[in-house]
Parts: C-alpha cells; structure tokens; sequence
C-alpha cells in the first residue's frame, strides 16, 4: 500500500497550532542555524491518516489476532487492563525529575516490583533499569566483571556460552569486554558436562545458561554446572528469557545462579509493541548488591520511597533515568492479578501445553529431542528434506491458515529447526486446531510440495525478495 | 482454587492432555527438574480486577503529574502536546501486541511504519540512514561512540561537557569495557557553548569521536560548523539533538554530522517516568553496516509488489552473535510508532510552528523572569526552548514553594555542577502559557 | 484561513472540480437557494486542538463524579464496576465508526454481535425473543405498552405508581397521542408492593396492559405470579426489570411476563448522566411481528454459510411508513454492544456473584442504617439492592453535609411523592465498601 | 464464525468476583423468586473474547476502512479527540441525579450547544432530549399538535409529508396521533405545488419537509410553500437528516420553518456505532418555547446552570433524564473544532463533491434529476436493466472493490435508486478512485452482467437468504 508520503499534500493538515498568547520576539539565532529547508514530513488529513493506520493493523499478525508460538518469545495474551492502568495519567505523565514526594506511588510499584521479581528469582536484589532482555545481559555481565576485578582477578577475560544459546549471549558478554567461548551441547541437547569441563579454567569469568535452554530442555547437570564454575571462581547467569516454564516451581537462585536477568515482555506479559519496548530487570545474590547499576527505589524508615544512587560500587548507570517504567507497571499488575497461585499455574499449564503438542506433533514429525520438555520444544525439519522442502517453506504455509509460525532456523544446533512455544494462555481447542494444521501441512509437504514452495497465496504479499532490499539497500522513502 | 481469566484450561482438558503425553500429574512435568521449589512464593494472592484496580488507585493517588501541575521542567523529557491520535491509533492491539516482524508477509503493517519512520528520522536530523529505534538518547549516544571507534578503529571519544548529565554517566559505562578513552571538553563559561581551544587542545591522532549537544544541557546551540571545522577528517561528529528543536535549527546534517542521535520523547511520547520512550540513530550512508539495530529496507514480492523486510541483518546478534555490532535485540519500536504518528499528525508545518512557538515562550519567559530583577543571566548564547538563569535567592526553597502552588520550578542545575548555585533551567513548550509566565514572576516578587 | 484537519480539499482541487461542474465558484453551487445566509454564525471561531482540550478540561474541573466520589445513590442509573475489556473492545474504529448493517456481507460483525445480544436478552429475562436495542428503559417501556395495544386491540394500560417516575413521565408523553387510557395502580402502604386489591378493580374490559417493575423504584421485589394470577388471559403484563438484578432472581419469563423491558446501563455502560445507555425489549415469540426495532436473524448465504440478516423489515419505518410498528430508526447498537461484551466478560457466573454481592452489600447497609437508630424501617418488602428507609433528622441537609464529604448520599424520596418526607432510596452495589458503610454509619452519628 | 456461545465451557472464566468485606445475611427473599436456572450467558477467557471481537470488527466495513457514501446518512469522518474527551471519566461517570453544583460543566455544555444549534438552524429554542432523528420528528410533531390543540384547533389531524421523505416522517406523524398525506414530487424532484395547494387544507397541522430533499435538491418553491401552509394555520417542519448541505449557508429558519430537528450523528459527525446511540435536538421558533420538553438547561443570575422543568405547556418528556449527553458532548466538540468557519465550509465541499460526482457520474450512468444537487444525488438504476442487471448487482459489486454502496432503493419514487452522499471529509483523491469503481462496474455490467449478479466474491459471506431468515425466524443461539 502506498506510503504516508504519497499521501501528502502541501495545502493539507492534520493539526493546527494554537493561537499564540503572547507577543513574538525577534528570532536572534544566527541564520547560520536556522533551517531553511523543511524536513519532508507528510501533509496530511485525520481521516487519511486514521485510515493508512486502519489498514496497516490489518496487515499485521499479532496475539490479539491469533495463535503465535514463536519460541523463546513467549508470546502470551496480554492483558488489556494492564494496558489501561499504564494509560492513567497520573501514572503515564510524570516527569522523571519531579520531587520525590509527587511520585510516591510509582516508586511503590517499583520497590514492590523488585521484591517480587527477587521471590520469583531467589536472588536477593533487583534492578528495574535494564530496558530489554539484551540490556539485562549486558547489565549482568558487567556486575559480573566489576565484581571480578575488585576481588582482584586479572585474567578473567572469558565467558562461556552453549551453542544453543541466545545469540544476545555472545553478544552481550563482548559487549562488557568479555571472549567468547562456546561449549557444545551433548545428543541430549543439553551442555556437554565434559566438554565443559574441558573448557572451564580460570580464565573463566562467567557461564551464561538458560535453563530450561532453547531446546526447551531443563539442564539436569545445573548443580554440577554450578558447582565446577563457582570452583573455578566464575559466575553462574542466568538468561530469564525462558522463565516462563519455571514460576514458582525453579527459583534460579536456588540452583546456583548468582545473576539473572528477566524479560518482562515475555514472562510477565507486557505486549510486545511490534518489537519492543521490553524490560529487563537484573536480579544479583546479595553478595552482588553493590554493584548493581544506580538508581535502586528504597524506602526510609519512614517508609518514603527514594532512588538510592549512592550504591558503593554500581557499574554505573544502563540508561536515562529509571526504566521502562509503564512496562514495569504493566508486569506489576500481572504479577498480582495473577498471584503467587496464578503465576505457578500459568508456567505449569505453559509446560503442559509444551508437551501435548510435543507429544501430537511427533506422531508426524521429527521432535530434535526426545522425552519432557518445558514451555517450548524444537522440531527438526530435516524430515521434510525428501520431499524437497525445506522449514522456510513449512512456515511459510503456515501463513496461508491464519497462524504465525514458530521461531525457525533457531537454535542453531538442530538442522532447519521450528521452535515451537505455544505458552499457557492458549486453549487445548486451539492447539488442537492448530495441530491439525501442521498435519495438513505436512500431508501437503508429500502430496503437492509446490503448495508449501510457493505458499503463502493469501497474504499481503507474497514472499519478498530479501536479497534484493539488502543489495540495494533502500532504507528510506 | 480460583479460575484465572488468562487460564483456560478445563480439568478435564488437562486430564486428557496428561494422558497424551502419558504423565499421570502437572507435578510430573517437573520430574527431571533440580531444587523444585516447595514453599509458596512471598508474593500475594491473585486479586479479581476490581480489587486491582482499587490497588492502584490507592497508589496513584500518591502521584501528581505534568498535566495537573504546571511545569518549568524539561532537563531531557519535554512536555509537549500529544495529539489524541496519537495514543488512540497507537493502542490499537495489531500493533500492541505483535512482535518483531519476523515473518515479514504477516508483518508488512510493523515494517511499512519502520520504514516511513526511518524516513522522517533521516528527513529530521538531516542525515542519510536511520535505524527503526533504540532503547533511549543516553543509549543512543553510547552505542554511536561504539560505532564511530568501529568505523575509524580509533579509541578515544571527547564529550562535551555539556551533554546531559545521564548520557554521559551511560556512555561511559558502556565505553569502558571496550576500552575506549573518553575525556570532557570543557564549555565556555561565558557562552555556555563547547570551547574550541579545549577542543583543539584535547584532538590528538587517537580520538575516534566527539560528542556535541544541539542544543545541548543548557539549552544553546552549539555552533556545530565551527566545531566541525575543527576535527581531522577522519574524526567523526556525534550529535545528539532535540528532535523538536529540528523543526526550527539547521539540520545537523546540514553542519557535519556524522552521526545524530536523540532522545525521542519529545515526538507523541509520554514522560513516563523516563521511560519507556525510544532513541533515534541516524548517520551517513556509508556507515550503514557498522550501526547498531534494526534496519527496515524497501524490496518487492515474487510478484512485484512493493513490500519491507529486515536489511543487514547480519549485523546483529541473532546472526552475527558476538561479531554483531550490537546486542540490542528488542528496540522501542512501539514508541516509534508514536513518534511516527506524532509526525504524520501535525506534518512539517505543524513541527516548524511548535518549534517556534516553543522558542517564542521560552524566550518571552526569560524576558519576563529578568525583569523581575530576581533572576540574572547567566549563560549569554542562543537557546532554543531551555535556558540558564541565575537566581538571587535560594532556588531550593524557591521551588519548593512552587511545588505548593502546584508547579514544577525549573531544574537545579546545582544537582549535576557543584558550581552553579542557585542556577537554573528553565523550559517552556507550546503548552506553557502566558499565564503560567504571569504566575511565576508574580510570585517570585512576593505577589501572590 | 485556517486549514482544517477534516478538510481535505486543496485550492487546485476545489478548481478542477468546479470546472469539471461547470460552475465558477462555490456560491453557485448555491445559486438555487432562498434566503442564503449572508452573516457569519454567532459561533466561535475555529479552535486548535490544544485550545478545545484545555477549554474541556476547564469544564471538566468542574464537574465531579461517581469514581471520585462515594456514592449511596441509584434510582435507575447505578454504579456498577466496568471490566478494562468493555470500554476497550468497545472503542474498536470497526464498530464505532461503522453504521446500521443494510449491507449484511459486510457487517456480519454488527449483525452477529446483535444476534449474540439478542440471544443473551432472551436468556437473561427468560423471554423468547429480544430486539437490538432502543434508546432506554422509559422509551421501551412506553413502546411495550403501545405493542400491546397492538397485540390485544385493547386501549387502556395500568401503570404501577412505584415505576420509575421518569418512566412515568415518558410513557404518558407517548400513549397520550394514541389514545390510550391509562391508570395507576397503587403500591402497598406496608410493603411497597403492587396492592393486588387496587390492582384487582382497576381492571376491567378494556384493560390492555398492567406494568410493573422488578425491582420496583422502591427496590422491592414485586410478586409477579400473583399480580399475573390476577389478570385476565388477555391482558399483558410487562415488566420493567433491572438487569442485574436477574442474575439472582426468577426470571420474569417463568413468572408470567408477556414482555420484559429495561434499563441496559447496568450492564458495561457508563452512567454518562442518563445518557447514551440503551433499552432492552423481549417478549413472547408470538408477539414479534408486533415489536418496535430492529430484530437481527440467522440464515446462509449462497454456499451455505451462516450469516445474518436483518429480518422482519417490514414491520419497520423504511419499509411500511406510517404503518410500521414503531418510528424508531437509530436505535443504541454500540450501548448494546457495550453490554454484550459486558456480559461475555461476566459470563452467568460472574452475573449471579454481582448479583448476590449487590444483596448482600445494600442489607448490610440497611442493617448497620438501623443500628444507628436514626433511621427507621419504611417499606417491610424483600429488597434487592436498594431499600427505602426514613431518616429521623432532616435528609436534604444530610445529603449536604455528605457532598462536603465528597459522597453522594442517598435518593430523596420526596422529590417524587410529596408525602415521603425525609424517605431515602439507598443503593448499594458491588462497588460500595464496607469502610463507605463503616464512614456513613459514624457520619450520621455525628462521630465524624 | 463460531458464536461466542459456541466458545464456551463450564470452567472458564473473563472475571473475578472480589473477596466481600463483609458478612453474608441470609437471604430473606422468598424462593419462588430466586432464580434456579441461570441465564445462558458464557464462561470464556479474555483471550477468547479478546480474539472474538478482534475478528468481528474485521467483518465490518466503517468509515475509518474506507468510503462510505451512504445517502441521507452523511457517514462523514467521526474526530477520535471526540472519542477521547467522551471517556474522560469528569464527564462519562456523571449520575444523572448528583446535585446540580457537580455537574456545573456538562450543564455549561448543553447550554451552549443549545445556543449553537439554535443559531444554525436558525431557530429560537432547542431541547436536546430526543435520543435519535426519529425521536426528534416525534417530539417535534408532538409540539405542534399540542400548540394547535392550544390555539383551540379541533380538527387538525392531517400531516402533509411528500413521496420522497424519509420513512421517519411518516411514522413519527402517526405516532404523533396525525394522519399522514403524501405529496407527489414533481418531474423535478420537488413537491409538486399544484397538488400541495390541493391537499392543502385547514385539517392539515403541518407539512414535513426535508430541504434539500432526500433527491440532494434544494426544495425552490419553499417560500411558497411556507406562505401557503401557514395560511392554513399549518406549522412547517424541517427534518435535519440533510443539514450537512447548509450549515452557515442556509437557515431553516429563514425560510419559514417553525420546528426543526438535527442528526447529530449526521452532521455533527458523532459516531454512528453500528446503528446508534445517534442524538436529535429539536429547535422551534420562540413561540413554541413553551411546548418543549423537559428539562432544558437554563441559567440563573449569578451564572449557575440548572435543568428548567418548569415549561408551561410542556409536551412532557420524552426519555428518561437529559438526553444522550456524551453524543451531545461530541457534537460540541465537533462544531467548536469547526467554528463558524468551518462548518459553512464543509457544508460547501460536501456540497462540491457531490456535485462533483453527479457529474463524472452522469458521462456514463443516469442521474434522476439533472441540474445543481446539494449533497447528496440519486442514480436511476433501471439504465442497467437492459444488461438484465439490477441495482442491488451492481451494489453487491462495489463491496468488491472495498467501498460501500450507496444508499439503495430509496427515495421510492426513483426506479432502482442509488443515492449517493460522498460528504466532505473525502478527498478528490478517494472519490476519482471511487468514480473509476463506478465506471469499471458499469463497464462489467455490459460485459459480464454474471460479475455483478453473482457479486460479492471477496466478502467474509455470500449473498444471504433473507426469505429463510424471515420465514425462519432464527432470532437468538
């Protein structure tokens, strides 16, 4: 459909400026440093600019929508009075500099969020700074590093990372300065114990896990994970990208994690706003507390609420201000609608629903892992390779019924991988539903392989010409 | 035990659920876990909605907010207005709840916005490319000296002093562990604008970058000309601009940026406490492949049907895993959203108009303030909607008893530079009226 | 002159047009007229967006309202908690923005979200068939009465004096015009009932329809088998029912209601000061060629689809003009609308646990009201949630002193029926707190 | 789609009851009135819902997807700031009983949207009770009888009403009690003068007139018509349906109407939300004052506002309490957003557009009546007839190309009417766009009449079966 700047027209307009109630000065800039030519910004009227929009929605897939089980992504229903609440002016309008006693009730949002955030962790302290999964990471890293040198260790230039993981953990850990060193995952799809062992000196600064890992897959040996790195003084982290699976049953604490990030936008069911904005707050043991980056909300003993700053050996500062604040919010009213009884209920219905389609799924389909998975599981579509298909294509397809596919070609270690997350919020009617379709699928796979190389047919468009767009690279109108 | 809204699994539909998979309980799902938690989490009970909603009304009945009171306070979140569209089309769940537009077919809406996003960004600070967004200004900032020292392999970055205070704390937590020297250039006390022989003096072979505000901490426009005049060729301009301010200043891209990044709040963002609102990121084109993000391109269908997809990803952490050029992986793309509608609303004239209104009741402001005889001038440059005044009594006090009177003083530039007693940041917008004008002088001279 | 956000129409474009009309200028599009108006309205000029939301926002404050402040005031209009999902769903573009379905392939939303209402109507007065809304409560009952004149050719209705009194009003208003008699019938001195006896003389041949409420406007539950026991077989009894109130008691159609009409605004819709809510109307299936409004039913399309169309067209005003049943055309689709996400929200269970909360909230109230002793009993009836009691000081001036602490104290009887002076109407929902009671009991006492 | 009864299952659930903070008494009610079976209504869960109405407002074609150029219907673009200032709680959560010093604000905007009204219309007095169009005619009719009643007339029991009204005009003068008389048009489109001056007579209480009529034309003789009806003691009435044509421009009360009613949802541009709420303020000249219907909004000396319920000869009323106050508070924002201004302007560009069209329209279909048309004009569809092809084909056909059709079968006195209303807030762009759709359709009429005869193709159903639905009556699940 056409651009917003096709649209334009100079005599149009979609806003007036108010009547100005004071008198003009004279502009005393130097014209060095006046604009002269105007940016192109479209001229356009509201109900032109509400109906580019209308139609846009309509282009998009989304959770409201339908089924969207991208793995490793969490994509659960939403809650719209979480949405609603964000919205109340007295909590979306504040300035980040107002006086501490103007914001009294966000701070307790935000020191009640820490605390839970800790519960559900078992770690003792909590920032609510980070602004996404990747800046937890980040943020963790560089306590861990902090923390390293002031104990005095030297050397500690290396991080170690599975070959199933995130690729924001390699990138974060080089980020905070660290080397990468990957270790590989055994046929189980977990870390290999003893390659791992191999690895681990006293180089090693920290082990980056999820866990359950991308494969969905609790990582059995965590104590013995733990137990060889903190022998080796390196930190254990945790990537919460997977916490989904856990609430109230695995607290990451008490399986020997001294770091964890989370993601709000995933576990705690903040949308996902077509790519962000997340939250990632960091949780640390307490023998970590002093370096988390500053401000951390506290409380006088008077009970006012105030932004500690004066944290002795904080790594600094992550971002502007204080977080993400109305995604903190919006987690902070999941968190208590659905309570310490909800939460536990939702990770266990999330695995549950993980396994049944797991276990359907395999009936025609190659699971990459056999036996119980978490919250989410990973096909290997290789089985598709004889009838000259490939997973691209199988998604694809998947278009064409009205449901998104899972995260593909993710992780890395299973050949033409579909990582498939269908979370808790969705029904046994759906899943079922939606099983039926990867059996049509993949009964159109044998029978008419053109169906799936040429799919989708009822989209928007069809497939785009990536080579194209990054050969050109035509970035702007 | 409660039935859960967002729940909606039958006992019956988890009993036969079980049965396929062959457990005989949820509890054995969890059989191959270690430490399984056996206490109840210290949390509350699940709370019904309506109970919720009380909570929270209790809570933010402990708040006061910018639309409440009256503000003088700007200091990086500015409070302009956000036209009903923006919020109203922005809400729309198509948007709020999709996520990165992997499949593209399916997220052609997402994609289109970034791109004519990325399109005003570029229109806006004048520069070639723009990414779809990033987490806020300060990170913004960081991740362009980053790239610079990825583009020049130079390590060294000079900052002028006048950046706001945040960015400078987060650049040089995220410069540190790439070793990356920083070092601050100082401003001119008398102009408040960044001082050239500082500069000339600092510039050595290692300096890979500098960062300018425009306008910067205090409000004034920095002569970037001239400071650009100043660099070795190899030696890249970082700016960090106001967006609004660009409706009315030469675009930086017109002064020799080579990177221009931003706070985005200002375009149809709430304050929200600071967050969440995005960051801008644009730069020449030929840097493209060493900027962080998410970059949206214009290709067609195997059709030929125009369409957008994900460009360079092989940039970034999910393909290019610790080689990337950032770990940035979730941006603020909802916010940009905002900030794309927020455009699309009030257009260029409408942005040319704010922004002169904007510089029209700042500077009526500081005219009204000065002559009052309370207030001083401190800094004698150019400013756009933010100024520095010096006060002659105590300024805590001063907006303590402003507070009272259900206004937000100007900030207390005391917090960040030790020096400045007493000194003050004023900002007005479009929204300050004349009456707020009246308001304030009238008080400080013991009227009201 | 201004250019207008709503006006698209640019200089070149007007000329192209006009030429392609064949007329100079736009006044000769008006060149056939009388009386062309020649001065300007006495209206304000044009005002930006930011000028009208402040001069709202000046109205506003001063405005106050039932979320501020408590309230112990019902009296047809109540204050019920509003699911997050009502309002939000409810203010999809796609319903709002759309309008009456005369085109069914491309409204099958409107249509089968009515067909949903109607189907939850029916359900909730037990009736066979329901409409798609009128404009509310008053209107439907009035319209009830004119339908069963239609049905039973019979010109006289009795009108229980305990019915709303604006419904009252409203109906006299309409059946005067059509010749319709009517009378009303007295409640029980002791219990506030429909006094059968009066009831009993009172009917006679012509005798077309009696009405009465369930709840009546006293909040008491009226007898409706015994009223039906005493009407002859073609007389019709229609019953004004409170909605929630049917989620704890019988249904009115098992109790021997020909038609069963109401207020909808308990149901997801905002008090609005009376206005929009909307009107249900169900009765008997045999009646339903008979009823006012638009009625929504299911069929297939060409390949056998499903779908749904309007049906019985022909009753209506579009079609059949002066015969029609009814005038009415718009009716209150989006108000229904509200109140079918509504009840999808609540669902039965949540509709009867509102309903007993709403019992047990406004007994204890009157419970707690009588422990003070300054209060006396009024009526001796079994109530739902609203009760009238009498209050042994002076209730205007109770009701003053309230508002100064920010409560809206309880309905003044007196207003309507001279003789109940200092009679109080108190509501109490699921809404009203304990600590609201706790405050109002040890107000009246003079301990606060 | 599925019903969202369909959806439904014992054990869910979109809502939670809160925890009661006090004791249960024990129900004192009498069995036989507790209900024992409960409503149907169904247990879903709020994604369920969530998706439910995500897919319904698919189904629907609205103003924001696209033209809508339904006659007598003005489906012009609706302000989302409107929206917006309706659900500020200040105005949205008012109880229609609070004392009158809470509510100073809504009272102040009735009171000037009476004012406004009043002077566009040119008229003394407005009441702003009357909930819809229809309810406005009603009240008006009403008026008018009880005033002639008044003057101490017996007979007057006929209401003149031409073959081209709305179907409203008559029944809302039937429900007034009046007989109704129809006056045929003449070949013009306007009422024929010579048959009105014989069915004229002094049992006539008024004559219903629509200016410009539901043809788009300016009724010419209206001055005579005036004269002539008010020669006979009969009062003249205007139906507002058509005011988008005129505001600024003409006056009903300049041209000798003595009672007028408004569509707010029309020419004030308040959503029409699938049918309603819509709003019909009725203005009467000064000497009808006294007819009224309670309240109206008054103001004392000191500047208070309160509701008057003391007007002599009050109608009564005409709905419960004030009206449809937060349609009323749209309206307002409307015509302040406009100004007087920018209301005559967009009665001239909707004037100008459907000029516009009529005549690119008239190179290849048949408009009804030649000449200058207001806003709105009528297409005789039976030129398709010799393609064996109706206007109910070639209407189907348009929802093909994801515009509305026009308003068809009405007026009844044009064969196969179209009658077409673009209103102002199109552009030229969409209606060029809109005419090419138009001629295209009328191309395929000619050349594969099976195109339009089978149409639509591309909706969510097919032509439906009106007659099973109504021999079937299917009303509720």
């Amino acid at each position: 459909m056409s651009l917003i700047f096709e649209k334009s027209s100079e005599e149009r307009t979609g806003f007036r400026i108010p009547r100005l109630d004071i008198e003009k000065t004279e502009i005393e800039i130097d014209n060095k440093y006046i604009r002269k030519e105007e940016p192109k910004l479209p001229q356009v009227h509201e109900l032109e600019i509400v109906r580019h929009y209308d139609s846009l929605e309509r282009l998009n897939h989304s959770v409201d929508k339908g089924f969207y089980p991208l793995g490793s992504c969490t994509m659960k229903y939403n809650p719209i009075f979480a949405d609603e609440i964000a919205n109340w002016e007295r909590f979306k309008f504040i300035h980040p500099y107002q006086d501490l006693n103007t914001m009294q009730g966000s701070l307790e949002v935000m020191y009640n969020l820490q605390h839970y955030l800790a519960e559900i962790t078992g770690m003792d302290n909590v920032t609510l700074q980070p602004a996404a999964g990747a800046h937890g990471e980040l943020t963790g890293m560089l306590i861990i590093k902090k923390y390293l040198e002031d104990q005095g260790y030297k050397n500690k230039t290396k991080v170690i990372v599975p070959d199933s993981a995130h690729g924001t953990n390699p990138a974060s850990a080089k980020m905070a300065g660290f080397d990468v060193v990957e270790v590989k995952s055994n046929e189980y799809g977990r870390v290999d114990l003893e390659e791992f062992k191999n690895i681990m000196d006293e180089d090693v600064a920290a082990v980056m896990l999820t866990n359950p890992n991308t494969l969905g897959l609790f990582e059995k040996d965590i104590l013995k994970i733990s137990k060889i790195a903190h022998d080796h003084h390196a930190l254990l982290y945790y990537d919460g990208a997977n916490l989904n699976a856990i609430m109230g049953k695995i607290r990451p604490g008490d399986n020997g994690f001294d770091v964890v990030h989370l993601n709000l936008h995933k576990t705690f069911s903040t949308p996902h706003g077509m790519g962000g904005p997340g939250s990632g707050p960091v949780g640390v043991k307490a023998y970590l507390k002093e370096y988390l980056p500053v401000p951390v909300v506290e409380h006088d003993e008077e009970g006012k609420f105030y932004f500690n700053y004066d944290i002795k050996n904080s790594i600094g500062q992550m971002r502007s201000f204080y977080g993400n604040f109305l995604v903190l919010l919006r987690a902070y009213v999941y968190i208590l609608s659905m309570g310490r009884d909800g939460l536990k209920k939702a990770s266990e219905m999330a695995v549950l629903n993980a396994n049944y389609m797991r276990k359907k799924l395999s009936e025609f389909m190659t699971v990459a892992y056999p036996g119980l998975c978490k919250h989410e599981f990973v096909i290997e579509g290789s089985f598709l390779k004889k009838y000259n298909v490939k997973t691209l294509d199988f998604a694809k397809r998947m278009l064409d019924y009205g449901i998104h596919p899972s995260t593909i070609y993710f992780p890395l270690i299973v050949k033409e991988a579909m990582m498939i997350e269908p979370t808790e919020t969705e029904s046994k009617g759906t899943i079922d539903e939606v099983i039926d379709i990867f059996k049509k699928i993949t009964e159109e796979a044998k029978k008419n392989p053109r169906l799936l190389k040429d799919a989708p047919f009822s989209t928007p468009v069809k497939r785009l010409d990536e080579l194209k767009a990054n050969k050109e690279l035509k970035v702007r109108f | 035990m409660p039935m859960y809204p967002f729940l909606p699994h039958t006992k019956e539909e988890i009993r036969e659920m079980l049965d396929v998979i062959g457990v005989n309980n949820v509890d054995e799902l969890y059989s191959d876990v270690t430490n399984l938690y056996k206490d109840e989490l210290n949390i509350p009970e699940s709370m019904s909605e309506i109970e919720l909603n009380q909570h929270l009304k209790d809570l933010a009945a402990n708040n006061r907010h910018i639309r409440e009171y009256g503000t003088f306070r700007g200091a990086g979140i500015y409070a302009h207005y956000i036209p009903s569209l923006v919020y109203q089309i922005g809400a729309k769940r198509g948007f709020l709840t999709a996520y990165t537009p992997y499949q593209a077919e399916v997220s052609q809406g997402t994609l289109q916005i970034m791109y004519e996003f990325q399109t005003m960004m570029s229109e806006l600070t004048g520069m070639e490319v723009s990414n779809s967004s990033m987490y806020d200004g300060a990170t913004s900032m960081a991740e362009a000296i980053l790239m610079a020292s990825r583009v020049n392999k130079k390590q060294k970055t000079l900052i002028s002093e006048s950046i706001h205070p945040e960015y400078k704390n987060v650049s040089e937590t995220y410069i540190k562990p790439q070793n990356i020297e920083f070092d601050y250039i100082k401003y001119d006390e008398k102009t408040g604008r960044l001082d050239l022989e500082d500069l000339k003096n600092k510039i050595d072979s290692k300096t890979s970058s500098i960062v300018v505000g425009y306008p910067n901490f205090f409000g004034i426009i920095e002569h970037l000309d001239e400071i650009k005049e100043m660099l070795p060729e190899k030696v890249m301009m970082i700016v960090v601009a106001n967006p609004i301010a660009l409706g009315m200043l030469e675009a930086p891209g017109n002064l020799g940026a080579d990177i221009v990044v931003g706070e985005g709040q200002p375009l149809g963002n709430a304050p929200a406490m600071g967050g969440p609102s995005f960051g801008f990121f644009t730069s020449k084109r030929k840097y493209i492949r060493q900027m962080p993000g998410r970059i949206i391109g214009e290709t067609v269908d195997e059709q030929g049907k125009p369409g957008y997809v994900m460009v360079l990803q092989t940039r970034e952490q999910h393909i290019r895993r610790d080689k990337s050029t950032s770990n940035i992986c979730s941006n603020h793309a909802h916010n940009a959203l905002l900030a794309t509608i927020y455009l699309n609303v009030i257009g260029k004239r409408g942005l040319r108009d704010i922004a002169y209104q904007n510089y029209y009741k700042a500077h009526y402001l500081a005219k009204k303030l000065l002559e009052t005889e309370k207030f001083e001038p401190f800094f004698e440059a150019d400013f756009f909607n933010e100024f520095t005044i010096k006060y002659n009594g105590n300024l805590k006090i001063l907006n303590n008893k402003l507070l009272d009177q259900n206004y937000f003083g100007p900030y207390d530039l005391e917090k960040n530079y030790d020096k400045f007693k007493n000194v003050a940041l004023f900002c007005a917008t479009e929204l300050t009226s004349k009456e707020d004008v009246l308001f304030l002088t009238a008080f400080v001279e013991g009227l009201i």
